[in-house]
């Protein structure tokens, strides 16, 4: 292979440190270098055209740039080494200005280094084989995994795009936490007028099959074409004919099931519909609370629907779903507050959280809209908000900024006082993060047309005093204690990820942070990616967020799923593993290691062997390095390249 | 298999040899070849037995000289029906071969006993004052190695004499057999694996323990027999030892690739090693090279609490993981 | 020729030191367990009571030699234009062995007839065995896997070597076999050996009495055709082998290499390194077809090769020296004198081809 | 190239694609300077880096040998990094069997975020090694160097 | 004298590179020292080890014809190393070679004699340089017919000249492939069969062939019924080799050599060697 080098000053970014010239001198010295220059910007149309000209002026087979880090201008030469028709995997970047420029300014030893990259580079160019990319049909339908308001804005950005959308909700209904907002920050919206009817357009949209109360119990393949288990819990209800009615409720004995919609605030019946405007709205039972599912009396709903169908001897059910993306809008759950010993752990009633708030708040809750307190049912005088509530908390594992406390615990605080106009809120805080469109307009709102009393600082204490609590904090900005004689204490509870989120990101093979929040393919530039080619990600399951950053990301996934669409067959990424048949002895490990399923047996001759799906095979090469003799390789990233750059490096 | 047992004993020899024989019989007709050891070209030394016929049972010797693994020939015989005579040791081979799914369980024939222990070659040859090429006479009791060589009569105290592997055995017994001749021992695997060999010699210091090996494969001569007698070394001919893609050696005489290779051996046996030592004693220029897979196991010990070839159905440690692992601290920068 | 001479033990390492001085010399001594040749050292014991684990093959024939030293340079104007300058390495120096044993040196006789062909010399082989001196030692006693008389040698067989060294009491008594012999005697640490002639003979025909009786092996190159194509004979007879290269590495007569090239950016070398025709690669072709796929046929040709094929094209000599190396040091204990002697008396069944 | 005598010593790193690399990347961005010895061969996964390039560099002369990858559930193959941390700690302990100072190979964990945690890496491994001092070299010019230091020491 | 070193190749320069199919090229190459390039004869048949350095050598049959003083042809398939690396070279590049080596093609004993030549696919490399030969020395022998078989068009070497050995008038030319082919307008059918269509007279007739293994197997049954006796059949064979002067051991059939009594043999002295192909 005749190589061509291309050493980039980068203006003086490079050449100030490296005496670049010098570094194309040495590079012509290597085995296969037959063109070493340097160039002022090589990324440059000028620049990159040098490179055209040079392959077919010296009948270049391979090129080596030496420049920027090749996350930032791989693709852009490797278009360019295509535009001269050569493949576009027969190109090597020496990065010389991230880790050689920028880092320090010995100029000898950084020229020094930068020959040693660029040697390195060329001794892997000369291993490089072309690689072409294989097209597959795709199944241009997707998956949807969570009904919340992310799930809702991509689907129906999917199916109005003319796709065919499946939703897995875990609930009986879908609309998330959103649907159980009262209002919504900073308009004061009513939640459920915004969110309703796009619910109902999810129900009505002919493109949208919906599994409420169902899971997601295995994907398989991959890209273009997975295959979805749904797993559709039993309900013991037949959905087909329920037609929400609500009499079953009305008449079930059983008052006593823990009301999830309603968290906590209240009881509801163990035969329920989470809430009028639910989507659907169909019943089901809940086998925790009815009697005929515990003890086997009972069976009052069956004797009272009109429709008939009630079935206690329901199953869970398996459907089998075939899609070519994902969307996973999982969202968030509440951090488990009840580690704050300093707050009660949990034992007093009258402190609860401000999602339980939002409930209480609002006029289809539990409490018809009315603020009461859990313990006695009177209203409350004075409310302390408490901020920061397993969020920034290193003490909990949970240093993160939940980000959206602040708002709504401003928007708790002017609700309050619209409710209670003779009430007094506090709300302590470490900072106030208002970041948003109108969001500090809000909160100064909140402060200074509702005069709530913001105290900067952390609560020590809360005990019960009398029918009262007593909250005792800092307030860091005066320098002294506070004490507040509380009525009810609303915690701002930051947002962790949903239970099962590890789980879920496991069956999908994505990736998830330490917290459990779904990594995105690139912090900056791939924000609904993940790096399993045709899984997406929208909502707080990246990441803890508000409403508009949801839907935002809704959308933004849907665009995606749909541009991925946009074609009829797909390109696999060549760089994937390649068995030689000759060598694999069949021991089966690189199956056993593989994350991606990628590779499986075969008969070969009688023989068994390993085979790799180069579609589903996503380029990680585990397989290579667990592989004792070598037989299987990644492509461009084979052990004879690797080996050539320890030799470039290591000569003794 | 350190385990001194009483002259007495001797008689159990001889009648679980016959039982075994008894075994072997019954099954015969039902395989295509079982496998045990028999006299060789000397009466210091046994050689693989491969039983095909009914009469070529009698030549069957079970002795302190039946030192071969025979689990190495199992995957070269895969798709046959195939009995194996096996020491406790040996058993873990196959274990670990059925583990990674190189025979199946079906075809294959497990003949156990209870092993006392084998010889190590090396240390009678040292007793004998460095010659065994002339042996006229040998007789093994539980306690005593009785050996003429150049019309002197030696006798040797059999502990002396067993294999470093045998006087620290925890597993006497097969862990797996279809057919078990005699009493069994009982095996201790509960017991710690004893590492004392190595960790004296990791207390050397640096230029003393690289000088060592140096000198040591200064003599290798790249015959691989440590590679081809490991019952594990499954890659056969297609070892990257002698592959140009991948390309990790090259064939000439020099002691960086030969220790490398060493370095392979060890890493690609990792959490499958079961210490058998035939890679040693296969070596015809007696380069300690067991050593290399003892620490690579006293490594996985330590770390992962695993020992490998007494379940066939675990999975070997560096092909499974931990989200969190107990034992691996990682450095603090 | 000159006189016998005699050396006293005492001054045997006196002796070596002085021939060291001129020369590199070999003996043997023990490194580990085994005993190897190694270069010569006044301070370290040497070992010539036995035969030694290794034969001293590599002294004539290393593990691995360069053949050619290349280099890539490329024109300054044109970088395409790339010249390759390939240098023959030839060893220098002369080399003298003391210790070996008569089979270890017999052996060297079988590489001469093909390295030393007339149209194809190999010119390595000649430079390093034109200036390699032997000193074998006889050997007093054959060891159990001894069987040199099979093969029409013996332990005081000087063939190949250039002098025989006999031990008798307190000393060696030295006969010249060629003219490098001849010079090799001349220190003044040499006395005139003559009048040991007689306890020579003795050593050598008592070694020799040692031995049984050989079985006559003129069949053997015709029966180990015959059963060519019995892949059963040669299964069963591969069946404990490992394929690996003890014996053949081991081996004074087993001639075969591969030739490799090794590269570091603009310069490399090309190697040529002892092979083993029991490892699957040795014929493997890169279609992936290999005319030998089995342990059976690479041992067949191993034991062909030996006793049939080279002696169909060598006036029928053997290509064995019997030194039993290949027996002691296999894992396995496999014996090429069982299975020769099985090929002779293999009686082809009936109905069979 | 040889490294700069009396300066430099060979130091070779395997940085995983979507994690260190990145985060070395950001060191340079961030303008951290770091010592020069280190040279950087990128992977795709800290998965991919089988731990016997650690040993073939060290015994073709490398110094020292520094691995980073994403942090634990972060690896952009969701498991890479889990195979690759028990692979390396393997062989992190075993060097010393046969005669290399377990220090002169260390792994570690650094995000694309993290260029002032790599910076540090850098800085102190380079350290590191050079306490350490040149390592022994088996072939090559320096190899009868090592042969004698290491007979003397027997 | 210094004795010669056998192995240390001859260098020479690549003069043209054809691409003779997607795995097939062919090199043709000079001697760097005209001295050399002048003084160097070989037979048909006879073959060179070509080395690139670095990587290695490998063996090919040298298939322009020996008239042809200028270059040396050489058609390499790529299969190993050695073969990927010859097919990354180009015009002007060095290479080393080691030249004549082996046997050659008994053209002596087959004059005034029909020939036939049956090759398959890169089988036909070995068989031009005889068939080239006797084209130039045409009144030497008999009637002259010639079956190349390939996988497919696209897998047929040497396609540039296929047309004039077509129009020759003292050459039957038969091309054959082994499944249907658009645009394709010569026989369809694998080798041993279209011989048989063929069905030469075995009369005074000698056969040729060379091809992958099972090929040559159906086609000495093919020629067997045709009538052609073992003496008449002559092929050539290929093995791994590394020295190429007999010494190193890995080519032998029994006793015989491939590098030095081969690779040439009749169907009658493969009979006669052990069964080792």
């Amino acid at each position: 292979m005749k190589v061509g080098v291309f050493v980039c000053h980068c203006g003086s970014n490079i050449e100030a440190t490296v005496d670049t010239a010098a570094v194309a001198a040495a590079a012509r010295e290597f085995p296969g270098v037959v063109f070493a220059t340097d160039t002022m910007y090589t990324c440059s149309e000028p620049g990159q055209d040098e490179i055209v000209n040079a392959i077919k002026e010296h009948n270049l087979g391979g090129i080596v740039v030496a420049s920027c880090t090749p996350r930032m201008h791989e693709q852009t030469f490797r278009r360019t080494v295509e535009r001269a028709g050569l493949n576009k995997y027969l190109f090597e970047m020496a990065n010389i200005r991230e880790h050689v420029s920028w880092i320090g300014k010995d100029r000898e030893a950084n020229t020094n280094k930068s020959v040693d990259l660029v040697r390195m580079a060329t001794e892997k160019l000369l291993r490089n084989r072309p690689l072409y990319s294989k097209k597959f049909d795709i199944n241009k339908r997707v998956l949807v995994i969570g009904g919340g308001v992310a799930g809702i804005q991509a689907a129906l950005d999917c199916a109005d795009g003319g796709l065919e959308v499946v939703m897995v909700e875990k609930t009986s209904t879908i609309g998330g936490k959103m649907a159980k907002l009262d209002k919504t920050f900073p308009t004061v919206d009513c939640s459920s007028c915004i969110l309703g009817p796009r619910m109902v357009d999810v129900a009505q949209h002919p493109n949208i099959t919906l599994y409420a109360y169902s899971e997601i119990e295995e994907i398989n393949g991959y890209v273009g074409n997975f295959e979805i288990k749904v797993k559709k819990k039993a309900t013991y209800v037949n959905w087909d004919s329920c037609t929400g009615c609500g009499i079953c409720m009305e008449k079930c004995p059983s008052k006593k099931a823990t009301d999830y919609f309603n968290e906590g605030i209240g009881k509801t019946t163990a035969i329920n519909i989470p809430f009028p405007q639910a989507i659907p709205k169909k019943a089901k039972i809940d086998p925790d609370f009815c009697t005929k599912l515990t003890k086997g009396k009972c069976g009052v709903c069956a004797k009272v629907c009109p429709s008939g169908c009630i079935d206690y001897e329901m199953q869970d059910e398996f459907v089998t779903e075939k899609v070519g993306a994902i969307v996973t809008a999982t969202g968030y759950d509440l951090f488990d507050w009840s580690v704050y010993g300093e707050y009660g752990a949990g034992r007093y009633p009258d402190v609860i959280t401000g999602l339980q708030y939002e409930r209480m708040l609002s006029a289809s809750g539990p409490t018809g809209g009315h603020i009461k307190r859990p313990s006695d049912g009177k209203e409350p005088k004075n409310i302390v908000f408490i901020q920061c509530v397993g969020s920034r908390d290193k003490s909990v594992g949970r240093p993160y900024c939940t980000g959206f406390c602040c708002m709504y615990t401003a928007k708790q605080a002017i609700l309050t006082k619209d409710h209670l106009p003779d009430s007094q809120s506090y709300v302590f805080y470490m900072d106030i993060r208002a970041v948003g469109k109108l969001y500090d307009e809000f909160t100064r709102r909140a402060m200074e047309e509702y005069d709530t009393k913001y105290i900067r600082g952390r609560v020590s204490m809360i005990y019960p005093k009398g029918e009262k609590l007593l909250v005792r904090g800092a307030d860091t900005l005066m320098g002294s204690q506070v004490e507040v004689d509380a009525d009810l204490v609303v915690l701002a509870v930051g947002a962790e990820a949903s239970a099962g989120a590890s789980e879920l990101a496991e069956k999908l093979r994505i990736s998830y942070d330490s917290y459990g929040f779904y990594m995105e393919g690139h912090p900056k530039l791939k924000p609904v990616e993940t790096n399993t080619a045709g899984v997406y990600l929208a909502g707080a399951c990246q990441g803890p967020k508000d409403i508009p950053s949801s839907v935002a990301q809704g959308s933004a996934a849907a665009a995606k799923v749909l541009g991925l669409f946009s074609k009829d067959q797909l390109e696999s990424d060549p760089q994937v593993s390649i068995v030689d048949i000759k060598r694999c002895i069949g021991c089966g490990k690189c199956i056993q290691t593989c994350p991606f399923g990628a590779i499986k047996e075969m008969e070969f001759r009688g023989m068994v062997k390993a085979d790799v799906i180069e579609t589903i095979c996503q380029g990680c090469g585990i397989c290579t390095s667990t592989c004792p003799q070598g037989a299987i390789q990644l492509q461009h990233s084979t052990d004879n390249q690797i080996l050539s750059e320890v030799n470039a490096l290591c000569q003794f | 298999m350190g385990n001194p047992r009483s002259e007495s004993n001797k008689g159990d020899q001889v009648k679980f040899q016959e039982e075994l024989k008894d075994n072997i019989r019954k099954a015969l007709p039902e395989l295509d070849v079982v496998i045990g050891w028999c006299g060789s070209f000397d009466p210091l030394h046994a050689t693989p037995h491969f039983m095909r016929r009914e009469e070529d049972i009698d030549k069957l010797e079970i002795s302190p000289l039946s030192v071969h693994n025979l689990a190495t020939y199992l995957p070269g015989l895969r798709g046959k029906k195939v009995g194996i005579v096996v020491k406790g040791c040996d058993s873990r081979s196959v274990v670990e071969l059925l583990q990674e799914n190189l025979i199946n369980r079906e075809d294959i024939t497990i003949f156990g006993f209870p092993c006392t222990g084998v010889v190590d070659q090396s240390k009678i040859k040292k007793a004998l004052g460095g010659h065994t090429g002339n042996i006229e006479f040998c007789d093994m009791s539980e306690s005593v190695i009785v050996i003429k060589s150049e019309d002197k009569a030696y006798t040797l105290p059999m502990a002396e004499m067993l294999a470093d592997k045998c006087s620290s055995c925890r597993y006497p017994d097969a862990v797996i057999s279809d057919y078990f001749a005699g009493e069994k021992i009982g095996n201790k695997g509960e017991e710690d694996a004893d590492y004392a060999a190595v960790e004296t010699f990791e207390n050397l210091s640096v230029p003393e323990r690289f000088g060592y090996w140096l000198k040591e494969f200064d003599r290798c001569i790249r015959c691989y027999a440590c590679r081809n007698a490991c019952p594990l070394c499954v890659c056969r001919d297609h070892c990257a030892a002698e592959s140009r893609d991948p390309h990790w050696l090259s064939q000439e005489n020099n002691v960086r690739d030969k220790l490398m290779f060493q370095v392979i051996h060890a890493y690609h046996l990792a959490g499958r090693c079961t210490e058998c030592g035939e890679c040693q004693r296969a070596c015809p220029v007696d380069i300690p090279v067991l050593m290399f897979k003892q620490k690579m196991n006293k490594e996985i010990r330590d770390t992962f609490q695993y020992e490998a070839g007494v379940d066939p159905e675990a999975t070997p440690p560096l092909l499974s993981f931990k989200m969190k692992e107990e034992n691996i601290t990682e450095k603090v920068w | 020729m000159d006189p016998v001479k005699y050396l006293k033990s005492a001054d045997l390492m006196s002796w070596l030191e002085e021939l060291a001085r001129e020369n590199k010399v070999f003996a043997p001594r023990y490194e580990g367990d085994a005993v190897i040749f190694a270069p010569f050292d006044p301070k370290q014991e040497i070992s010539i009571k036995h035969a030694a684990t290794m034969p001293p093959k590599k002294t004539v024939f290393p593990q691995s030699e360069k053949l050619v030293d290349f280099t890539y340079s490329k024109d300054p104007e044109n970088l395409s234009r790339i010249l390759i300058e390939a240098k023959e390495i030839l060893p220098k120096g002369t080399t003298v062995v003391f210790g070996s044993r008569p089979c270890d040196v017999r052996g060297f006789t079988m590489f001469d007839r093909v390295y030393l062909a007339e149209k194809t010399t190999d010119v390595y082989y000649k430079a390093r065995r034109e200036n390699t001196s032997f000193i074998t030692l006889a050997c007093e006693k054959p060891e159990t896997t001894c069987f040199c008389h099979w093969v029409d040698s013996s332990p005081s067989d000087a063939s190949g070597s250039d002098v025989l060294a006999t031990p008798i009491e307190d000393g060696y008594v030295l006969e010249p076999f060629s003219e490098k012999g001849q010079k090799l005697l001349t220190s003044s640490l040499l006395e005139n050996g003559e009048r040991w002639i007689l306890e020579v003979k003795d050593v050598h025909e008592n070694a020799a009495g040692f031995l049984a009786n050989a079985p006559d092996l003129s069949q053997a190159p015709q029966k180990l055709l015959d059963v060519f194509d019995n892949m059963e004979f040669w299964e069963n007879a591969a069946a404990k082998c490992l394929s690996c290269g003890a014996c053949t590495y081991l081996c004074p007569s087993c001639y075969c290499f591969n030739i490799t090239d090794e590269t570091t950016g603009m310069k490399g070398t090309r190697f040529r390194s002892w092979d083993n025709c029991m490892s699957a690669q040795f014929t493997m072709e890169a279609s992936g077809h290999n005319p030998r796929p089995t342990k059976a046929h690479r041992l067949k040709n191993r034991v062909g090769h030996k006793f049939s094929y080279y002696p169909a094209i060598h006036d029928g000599v053997i290509s064995c020296c019997g030194c039993g190396r290949c027996i002691k040091s296999c894992p396995v204990g496999i014996d090429i004198r069982e299975i020769v002697q099985e090929a002779i008396n293999h009686e082809p069944a009936i109905g069979k081809e | 190239m040889p490294v700069l005598t009396g300066k430099e010593l060979r130091i070779v790193g395997f940085l995983c694609n979507w994690c260190s690399y990145g985060g070395a990347d950001t060191a340079g961005i961030g303008r951290f300077n770091q010592p020069t010895d280190l040279r950087i061969i990128k992977v795709p996964c800290s998965g991919r880096i089988d731990p016997l390039f650690v040993v073939k560099a060290l015994m073709n002369g490398a110094d020292g040998v520094l691995v980073s990858g994403c942090h634990p559930r972060d690896c952009h193959y969701a498991e890479g990094n889990f195979y690759a941390r028990r692979r390396l700690e393997i062989m992190h302990n075993f060097l010393p069997i046969i005669g290399y100072e377990p220090e002169r190979f260390e792994y570690t964990w650094v995000s694309a975020s993290e260029g002032q945690r790599w910076q540090q890496v850098v800085t102190s491994f380079t350290e590191q090694i050079h306490k350490l001092g040149p390592a022994p070299k088996i072939l090559g010019p320096e190899a009868s160097d090592t042969l004698s230091l290491m007979q003397a020491a027997l | 004298m210094k004795d010669k070193n056998h192995y240390l190749p001859e260098m020479a320069t690549i003069n043209e590179v054809i691409q003779e199919t997607h795995n097939i090229m062919t090199f043709r190459v000079t001697f760097n020292d005209p001295q050399v390039m002048e003084n160097f004869t070989f037979q048909p048949g006879q073959v060179g080890q070509l080395s690139s350095f670095g990587t290695g050598e490998a063996t090919f049959v040298i298939n322009s014809p020996p008239t042809r003083k200028d270059y040396l042809q050489f058609s390499v398939m790529r299969t190993g190393e050695v073969t990927s690396k010859l097919h990354s070279l180009s015009e002007g590049d060095q290479i080393g070679v080691r030249a004549p080596l082996g046997n050659f093609f008994p053209y002596e004993d087959m004059k005034g004699k029909d020939i036939v030549f049956i090759g398959g696919g890169i089988g036909m490399a070995p068989l031009r340089p005889l068939m080239l030969y006797m084209l130039d020395n045409r009144k030497d022998y008999g009637k002259i017919t010639l079956l190349y078989g390939a996988r497919s068009p696209v897998d047929m070497a040497f396609n540039y000249e296929l047309q004039s050995w077509l129009e020759r008038e003292d050459l039957e030319t038969h091309l054959t492939i082994d499944a249907k082919y658009e645009g394709w307008q010569h026989t369809v059918g694998l080798i041993p069969n279209v011989l048989l269509d063929i069905a030469p007279s075995s009369e005074n007739c000698v056969a040729v062939t060379c091809g992958p293994p099972i090929m040559i197997k159906f086609t000495l049954q093919a020629l067997e019924k045709l009538g052609f006796k073992d003496e008449q059949i002559v092929t050539t064979l290929e093995k791994r080799m590394k020295c190429g002067v007999g010494i190193c051991g890995r080519c032998n059939i029994g006793s015989s050599y491939v590098c030095m009594d081969g690779p040439v043999f009749t169907a009658a002295q493969l009979k006669e060697l052990p069964n080792e192909l």
